[in-house]
């Protein structure tokens, strides 16, 4: 029944695919938060005008 | 040096202030000056984010059960239950107060709201329900009142009676810590000022004192007991 | 000013963590890697086990995350340090993700294996479960503002959710199972076990990265909050 | 001495909660209109077959008096919100937990008039006979509400001061509730047929372990939600 064997194939790439995936969108969704707070810091500080 | 910080901001950064049992206390300042959060820190509805305070020996941060005891906070804020008639309200009070259910008859008739003691609050007039919270106080008779702008839309006899009720306190050894703009109705029975500007307190030269026994309060820090 | 000083927040550098955002991807992708080459093809289910090498980790390190959460809002409740509620917002988010990745993985092996997406199982069922209750505890702190008031309750919620997974698992494991009776790694053959272990590890290095990057995002914005707060209510925060 | 001061401040609490109800009526009559709605609906998705309903019953039972409970957890703190009542109730001396002790109570009260009613429609559109093992179904339904006004009243305490609180409450309750609707739904679902598999006792002391561990730690977590 290779038919069988091979459409498996298919989901464990879907699974690894998936895997990945969510690793790549939250790295991606840090790297936008990160940069964001950081903004939000450095204006914060150039409005409050602290040391 | 009690302080409380909502967020980033010191809302009080260092307020000491010692008062002597048998004193009334008149609390002046802008507002936004942290008057009203002194109060709360006080009645330990706030917890403080640093510095200590002591009511009567009772830590507000790790004794606030004693505290609540020993305090009363008379606030804008009538906060009753509409649907409940003004005796409803006043016995629920009582009881949660560990008062006898009697007392709460006599704080209507004191506050003169004997007539409507059996009608839904919800009709109440603002003048009603000040009276209301100052039966509830009546039946609760704390050691240290804590005042929040108490003359507001408060008739003549409304501030004679409340103004009674400051020197019943105080003749039973308790104090009084009063935050208010109307300086002249609290005139009769403070008799100390301060001033709260930007989180800070200091003695205020800037008030004349009017009170009978000048004793000048160390600035200590709140730690200072109120005894 | 030490009282004030003390209590202020400061911002956390970045440091080496990218570079052990690097590693930690690397070391996944080489575990995956070796699980593929020493895993021998299992009699009956061909290479669906492989699924398993990146399914039961992710749900591992989920189970992680959600301890974290107990762990640091406990400490929050404790010593109510704004940190400790910081951290615990990070592993919560995190934990969610790997919790919905967890429950991906597992229907697309179910799949397959059993010919339906969806299988009420005990193990499933409780995870999904529990998906539920941290997105209840995401949206909570999303409605509540005030920063000491959402600190307490997500610390309350959160630790409330930890203990309810134990409880739904139970309960719905007498409801029924037809999940793999939960094989303790030591019946199955070594090398499985192995990459099991190994994409564990790798999973785990991941889970720490995101956390610490995600804390410093939430500490950065906090602080940035703060700053401004101050400056608006006028004077600077440690004058 | 102190317990009974608890337990006087708890009966107030929970008198005061009850008769703000009562007087303002409109609560009460529209949660459990909304109970015997869902039922009906139930019904209809069911479709007409008996036997289709009454396999469905408890689950369609439990289900009406989790969604027109949530209505009503909710409320029991509006009585505070409203009048900014709140802020006098937590200067009250003593333990908080008797504040939420009274929730609790009163809460438990109109939750159980509302199963009165759901129960009861419930008997007539799904056709259920009275088993002979009602006594034990009673004992479950106690049971299962015991679970239900337990985490409603607890998470109310934060949804009805945040917003959104009509989206808040179920999104946290309901996921921490699957153990005890769960337990109470089997055991209800086997007590409906005489109990003939012999494992609604098994369900019944799940559902009794459940309250346990939800009570305790619920009061133990109160004044931690109570104090922000």
């Amino acid at each position: 029944m290779p038919e069988m064997i091979a459409s498996n194939g298919y989901y464990v790439a879907a699974a690894y695919a998936v895997g990945w995936l969510c690793i790549l969108g939250y790295l991606l969704r840090l790297h936008s938060l990160l940069r964001r707070s950081r903004e939000a810091l450095a204006h914060a500080k150039t409005i409050g005008g602290a040391p | 040096m009690l302080a409380r910080r909502f967020g980033a901001q010191w809302v009080l950064r260092g307020v000491s202030l010692e008062l002597r049992s048998g004193v009334a206390a008149g609390l002046v300042g802008a507002n936004g000056s942290g008057k009203s959060t002194l109060l709360r820190l006080l009645c330990t509805l706030l917890r403080p984010t640093a510095g200590t305070a002591s009511v009567f020996g009772a830590d507000i941060a790790s004794e606030p059960d004693r505290v609540r005891e020993l305090v009363g906070f008379f606030s804008p804020v009538p906060g009753v239950y509409e649907d409940l008639t003004a005796m409803e309200n006043i016995r629920f009070a009582a009881t949660m107060l560990g008062r006898p259910a009697g007392s709460a008859a006599s704080a209507l008739e004191r506050t003169g709201l004997a007539s409507v003691a059996n009608e839904r609050v919800r009709g109440f007039s603002s003048g009603m329900l000040r009276r209301l919270s100052l039966a509830r106080l009546l039946v609760h008779r704390p050691r240290l009142l804590l005042l929040d702008e108490p003359y507001n839309n408060f008739d003549a006899p409304g501030t004679a009676l409340l103004n009674d009720v400051i020197r019943e306190t105080l003749a039973f050894g308790g104090s009084a810590l009063i935050v208010v703009h109307d300086v002249a109705s609290a005139m009769p029975v403070v008799n100390e000022w301060f001033s709260l500007t930007g989180g800070k307190m200091s003695p205020s030269a800037a008030i004349p004192v009017g009170s009978p026994s000048p004793s000048i309060i160390p600035a200590l820090g709140m730690s200072g007991v109120l005894h | 000013m030490t009282a004030a000083a003390a209590f202020t927040l400061e911002v956390p550098n970045p440091g080496r963590w990218p570079i052990f955002g690097w590693f930690a991807v690397l070391f996944l992708a080489g575990a995956q890697i070796t699980a593929f080459a020493i895993s021998p093809p299992d009699r009956d289910m061909g290479d669906l086990q492989k699924i398993l090498y990146v399914h039961v980790p992710t749900a591992w390190n989920m189970g992680i995350c959600y301890l974290l959460v107990a762990i640091y809002s406990f400490r929050f409740l404790w010593k109510r340090d704004d940190r400790d509620d910081l951290i615990a917002a990070s592993a919560a988010e995190v934990g969610t993700l790997l919790n919905g990745l967890t429950l991906v993985l597992g229907m697309i092996w179910a799949r397959p294996t059993w010919g339906v997406w969806w299988v009420w199982d005990a193990r499933l069922t409780s995870t999904l479960i529990m998906f539920l209750v941290f997105a209840g505890y995401l949206a909570l702190r999303a409605f509540v503002e005030e920063p000491d008031r959402r600190a307490l309750w997500s610390a309350v919620a959160g630790i409330m959710g930890a203990i309810n997974y134990p409880i739904v698992y139970m309960s719905v494991r007498w409801w029924r199972t037809i999940h793999q009776v939960q094989s303790t790694p030591s019946t199955l053959d070594p090398t499985y076990t192995f990459s099991l272990r190994l994409n564990a590890v790798a999973v785990l290095f991941i889970l720490i990265y995101f956390i610490r990057r995600r804390y410093e995002a939430a500490l950065t914005e906090r602080v940035a909050e703060q700053v401004s707060q101050a400056a608006a209510l006028g004077g600077p925060l440690n004058a | 001495m102190a317990f009974r001061d608890e337990w006087l401040r708890a009966r107030a609490v929970a008198w005061k909660d009850l008769m703000a109800e009562r007087r303002s009526k409109a609560g009460f009559n529209s949660v459990a209109a909304l109970g015997v709605t869902i039922l009906v609906l139930f019904g209809f998705a069911l479709g007409p077959d008996a036997e289709a309903i009454r396999a469905a019953a408890p689950g369609a039972l439990w289900l009406a008096a989790l969604f027109a409970g949530v209505l009503a957890f909710n409320r029991s703190y509006q009585v505070e919100l409203d009048g900014g009542a709140l802020e006098p109730l937590l200067m009250y001396p003593g333990a908080r937990r008797s504040i939420f002790a009274g929730k609790l109570l009163a809460n438990f009260v109109f939750v159980f008039l509302l199963l009165v009613i759901v129960i009861a429609v419930s008997l007539v559109l799904f056709h259920i006979t009275v088993p002979s093992t009602w006594p034990r179904l009673l004992l479950v339904v106690l049971l299962g509400e015991v679970g239900l006004v337990t985490l409603g009243t607890f998470y109310a305490a934060m949804a009805s001061r945040s917003r959104a609180r009509e989206v808040l409450l179920p999104l946290l309750l309901f996921p921490m509730l699957v153990p005890v609707l769960l337990a109470a739904m089997q055991a209800t679902k086997a007590l409906l047929v005489g109990d003939v598999m012999h494992d609604a006792g098994a369900w019944t002391n799940l559902l009794v372990a459940y309250d346990v561990i939800f009570l305790i730690s619920t009061f133990l977590a109160f004044d931690y939600v109570i104090e922000a």
